[in-house]
């Protein structure tokens, strides 16, 4: 019953030939700034085919969504937080993990499910968390962050810092309440949000425009009077300026901000959809691949301005293998948690109760 | 004939007593409760429907918003999800704020945020972080308002592991509990009812808390233990005066206070001084709080009991709304005394 | 914290003095027609004031939500119903009610909790229902019956029918995420239902203004590829064309419509809400009553083209009040529901188990 | 040593021997449970995310788009609270809609569509109307998702009266107790296991349904009875028979199926019979299921009991990622014997 009208034109420029390296925010770069971003975006790709080859060796259970294709989005954004902005996700968050400087061995632990893990094996894939780095999930609940995301910078606004926050989301999870509410109430209030949508195109195997009746979504801020744009999330320089003037215009303004970003995920939704072939095409697959990859788009530009030459591209790539593979190691040589940690993190007042003074039952186990 | 009952003596026998007490409302002990802690702590701040301009829509939160300002106490829209999820997220920036539902009901739309934002958080991220928020509001029957807006979920809150909550049934209580659960660093959820704000009770001038896992002892008894929470605690007093005086029994009445956590060793001494409970709530009877109550004296006073514990919950049905009809479905001095008489039988 | 910046322009045309009883729609309307839509206006007006004076005498407990002063938005709206049209609403809901034809004994003796009530006492003010009137609440969580109200659309379209569903919900359920993830739903399924914002300017004591940050509620549609519209909500004439353009669209085109209504309410939010001068101010209300009062409106329209005298509108009222007054003799005399009552009506296969086949226990009592 | 067991005899003593079986998965009972009713009755589809072009996130509605099209199966955005209220607005019009929760978790976004209009509305409209509609989906734990999307909420559903709710621990029942609830005129619930998806059982080639509120013994025995729901029910079945090989123990083992309706007697009847009862189940401790069939086995069968009820519930904690923890939080034969041993010591 339910059969869509008719595709409609995309809205974005795709395809822009704008040199958004030269844009200021970019401009500014140093050599080894670009480096580190370069460094970024081939390490979470190489963290996760490691994560996916330990997934099908059955080292790694339950959900892995591979963030590949799309690491310029975290990677260009993170490296914009300045000192009050914090970052929250869904559960395709080891790109924005591995972003805040969260290392590749506590990351690839908490897949394995070990105590090393960032949350001690308690987590898992969708629930990384690195509050010392601003970073607060990894939420497996679609759309379950956003209302989080505005409650960061209503902190912020509360105690009178300057900063932001910065919410990512896919692109089926707009048609989540929370979501619209959240919008309604930050516009409202003034609170200094950014939306970023991760628009890959896709949530699971359903297509933007058998989710979505309009296929702009930021525009569905006009609706509460939010600012928003959009940006191709291929390259790190157009991801960074986009990014740039709606975290700026956040910070300023003590207002929210919808950034609506174009990306690809390569790979299925997560590892469990073996099958991502059937509802879009090899081809779709291979061109986004083929033309519009982070690493390659930044590398040739990084190898036009010498930042980088094949020489130096191939030392990175091999140092990284290297990390990611010793970050396997690392995982499985990690023990497991003891039974005993099942019932800690669950109350920070038994957790914190050294001198033995909480009255009552926290737990009803017979 | 139901007697009138000295609530004063019976409940207090823990508050120091050469405190000045006034007499004050349920609603206002509240009121101090939010005031004292909002002047006590910056971070703490007050968030819901209608709670600042309109005083709120039972008037808990009255004077507040004109006292301390949009900062600290803050009108919300019709949106129960976002706002509770952005004081969660607030919360992990160190904001202290103080949820009201207007109804706890409402709770059912912002469920998620609730009941598994605020509950694993802290354990998904491996005790990296942690939510001290309050969520608080009315969840209470007995209000001829229907079945949509009568839901008593403290079940529901005591059976996700990383949330607490507490059931005040006076004055005292909601004052001191409600500090406590201010200051707690995790999520508690204060269960108020709209029949008890205008009731009053003797409370201390002094500042006060209730810690949370504390049962109280309304009124001491030998042959059989009436365990209940909430308003229904109030009324199992009422029930337990009456059953002294026109039946000779001498019931304990031990009201909960806090559900989650839960003061185990109140409950288990006074059935083994008894050797008979029952139990009261207005829960639905199907999982609520007293079926867990029910599993936990039988399998830790199994030889101790003489009778099967009786449960008086509200009748298991969506509530009704014609007045007379509520009255008998939740619980009442008749249904609990009936329940006693047929467990001593 | 939250402080609005400036209160937007209206986008309506307020004032505006279009005859709109000249359009086809109202144009057709017999005498006989017309003074059934006035009777209909008074009906809800008296029967109000009523249940009022009752809920004063203590008679009736819990919420009561008057309508007093929108009775032209479902008067008008329901005289448009066609035979396979439905409507929904909140808890705002004895206009509706009348309006389809409920009596007004089963209303009244419905507050007064009683068992000839509407739902036999089960369901009070807040939840009426009828049926076989196509009228299916009367429902007490705001927005809760906006999915609903799509649901019965979409039956219509899945049985192949043509007609509508009108879905009521006021200018503060607007925020519920409920209704928002609906939006979308409806307009990529194409169903045909339509959402009239009967927009009385707050909600509670909460000023549109400092609940919605964009103030044209209905043009949030946009965002979903809605179409939309507003109208003033005093003159039945003008709700009848407006809404007879919505809901023909719906019908003709399979697609959800956004009507928003600004009407007004002259009562407190229910009569709990005492302090409703505290919120809005003395002449706001009077100026409306003056001005745009739904009775008043009618009647001079109607006295000017003969369908009234003074005489005949007296005479109405007087018969109209005496059938409030009788439905207060007879909610008075009526007797409350057994106590058996409170555990029927739970479960169809309970209540139509006239064989005892049923398996189980399906109540669990003590 | 676990010795293997001969499920298709333990379980299906109800079934007509002069059936044809047919070996197939649990997934492929539910999907032609299904087709069959799809076929049945024209009013019957099936709504959720990813359920149609995508044949479902776990394969059940495989190859049901392509067979009955956009109109009988029917992909959904991620918007749980709309489709589910859409699910109940049309089920008022005689539609019979299956909505499909990915995970039943996600019903917490749609809690208020769920669990106050579908359990509702027939009784606020004094029976003028009902809601057929069945929502299913996965409610398990044990597939290391972690604690949002683990959630075993059959005991929230039971603690709404208007709702029903049923739990099929093998294919036989799956089959049979979907049909049932789609046929049902009241919401009822069929919760699920992905871990049971791939399981396979016999099943009857002819049409059969399995009613709503009987329990199924899976193992007649004399010293205990093991009561449990679901795929524990399978568990506390190897359970069994190793406390039947390794300890000489005859436990009884009783699958409820159906959780409201309840099958009392059957729970009742064994107990009577064994004297002692050991609860199974999935659910969170406080207020779980078995809370509520605890109560009633003291309250109706206090005289028949020789030792406290014990229960063995997931250990009470948000659930945990890490797969051998979490495998040692939810129920397994180990910790099931070990409670048998600890309730007949
Ligand atoms: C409330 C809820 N419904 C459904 C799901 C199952 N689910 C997980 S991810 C997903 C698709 C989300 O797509 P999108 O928002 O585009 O993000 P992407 O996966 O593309 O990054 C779905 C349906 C969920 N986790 N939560
Ligand atoms: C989910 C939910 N939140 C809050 C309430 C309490 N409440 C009932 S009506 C209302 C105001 C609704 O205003 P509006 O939508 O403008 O409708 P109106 O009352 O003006 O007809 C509120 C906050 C509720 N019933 N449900
Ligand atoms: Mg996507
Ligand atoms: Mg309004």
């Amino acid at each position: 019953m339910p059969t869509k009208q008719a595709v409609k034109k995309s809205t974005g420029k795709s395809g822009s030939t704008k040199k958004f390296e030269a844009e200021a925010i970019n401009k500014k770069l140093s050599k080894s700034e670009k480096l580190k971003l370069y460094k970024k975006i081939v390490a979470i790709r190489r963290f996760e085919e490691r994560s996916l080859q330990a997934y099908n060796q059955g080292k790694i259970g339950g959900f892995l969504h591979l963030y590949i294709g799309q690491e310029a989005v975290a990677t260009g954004i993170v490296s914009l937080m300045e000192e009050n902005d914090h970052i929250i996700t869904a559960y395709r968050d080891h790109g924005h993990a591995l972003a805040v400087g969260m290392t590749m061995n506590e990351c690839m632990a908490e897949l394995y499910g070990k105590y090393t893990g960032c949350s001690k094996g308690k987590g898992g894939s969708m629930h990384y968390f690195a509050p010392d780095k601003r970073y607060w999930g990894g939420h497996g609940i679609v759309a379950g962050q956003t209302p989080l995301g505005a409650g960061l910078a209503f902190a912020l606004k509360y105690k009178g810092l300057k900063g932001c926050a910065v919410c990512f989301l896919g692109d089926g999870a707009v048609n989540q309440g929370s979501f619209m509410e959240t919008l309604n109430l930050v516009s409202l209030w003034g609170i200094p949000v950014v939306y970023v949508i991760e628009n890959n195109g896709y949530s699971m195997g359903t297509s933007l425009k058998r989710s979505s009746a309009e296929e702009s979504l930021a525009k569905r801020g006009e609706a509460f009077g939010i600012e928003w744009s959009t940006c191709e999330g291929h390259d790190i320089f157009e991801v960074r300026s986009a990014a740039n003037k709606a975290m700026t215009y956040a910070r300023d303004n003590l207002k929210p901000y919808i950034l609506e970003i174009r990306t690809y995920r390569y790979r299925g939704h997560s590892v469990a959809d073996a099958n991502h072939e059937k509802y879009r095409t090899k081809e779709e697959i291979e061109n986004y691949k083929k033309n519009k990859d982070p690493i390659n788009v930044l590398k040739t530009k990084l190898l036009a301005d010498k930042t980088l030459t094949e020489a130096s591209a191939k030392e990175i790539d091999r140092e990284i293998k290297a990390e990611a593979e010793a970050s396997a190691k690392f995982a499985e040589e990690s023990p497991y948690p003891p039974k005993s940690e099942i019932t800690t993190d669950v109350y920070w007042t038994v957790d914190n109760d050294s001198d033995n003074q909480l009255k009552g039952t926290y737990f009803f186990n017979d | 004939m139901i007697p009138t009952i000295n609530l004063k003596e019976l409940i207090f026998s823990t508050t120091r007593k050469r405190d000045t007490m006034a007499l004050i409302t349920y609603r206002e002990a509240l009121k101090q409760a939010l005031a004292e802690e909002i002047e006590r702590d910056e971070n703490v701040c007050i968030m819901g429907e209608e709670v600042a301009q309109y005083n709120g829509a039972y008037k808990v939160t009255e004077g507040l918003w004109e006292k301390y300002g949009d900062k600290r106490v803050i009108d919300t829209p019709i949106s129960e999800a976002a706002f509770s999820g952005l004081a969660i997220g607030s919360s992990m920036l160190g904001i202290r704020p103080v949820v009201e539902m207007m109804f706890m009901s409402f709770s059912y739309v912002a469920f998620d945020q609730l009941f598994n934002n605020a509950s694993f958080c802290r354990y998904m991220s491996g005790g990296l972080m942690n939510v001290p928020i309050v969520v608080r509001g009315p969840a209470n029957g007995g209000t001829n308002v229907g079945a949509t807006h009568s839901h008593t979920p403290e079940n529901l809150v005591a059976n996700h592991p990383g949330l607490k909550v507490v059931c005040p049934s006076n004055a005292y209580d909601a004052k001191g509990l409600m500090k406590s659960a201010i200051r707690d660093n995790d999520p508690v959820f204060v269960m108020e009812n709209t029949l008890l704000y205008g009731e009053k009770w003797e409370v201390p001038e002094e500042e006060f808390i209730v810690e949370l896992g504390v049962a109280n002892t309304l009124k001491e008894g030998t042959d059989i233990s009436i365990i209940s929470h909430g308003r229904c605690a109030m009324i199992a007093l009422k029930a337990a005066e009456i059953l002294q005086n026109e039946h000779a029994i001498n019931a304990e009445v031990i009201d909960l206070r806090s559900i989650r956590p839960l003061d185990e060793d109140a409950i288990l001494n006074s059935v083994r001084k008894t050797h008979r409970a029952v139990l009261v709530e207005e829960n639905k009877p199907y999982c609520g709080v007293d079926a867990q109550i029910s599993h936990l004296i039988q399998y830790k006073a199994f030889d101790d009991l003489d009778a099967p514990i009786h449960r008086v919950s509200a009748i298991d049905a969506p509530q009704i709304y014609s007045k007379p009809l509520e009255d008998w479905q939740i619980p009442n001095e008749q249904r609990i005394i009936d329940s006693v008489l047929k467990c001593l039988a």
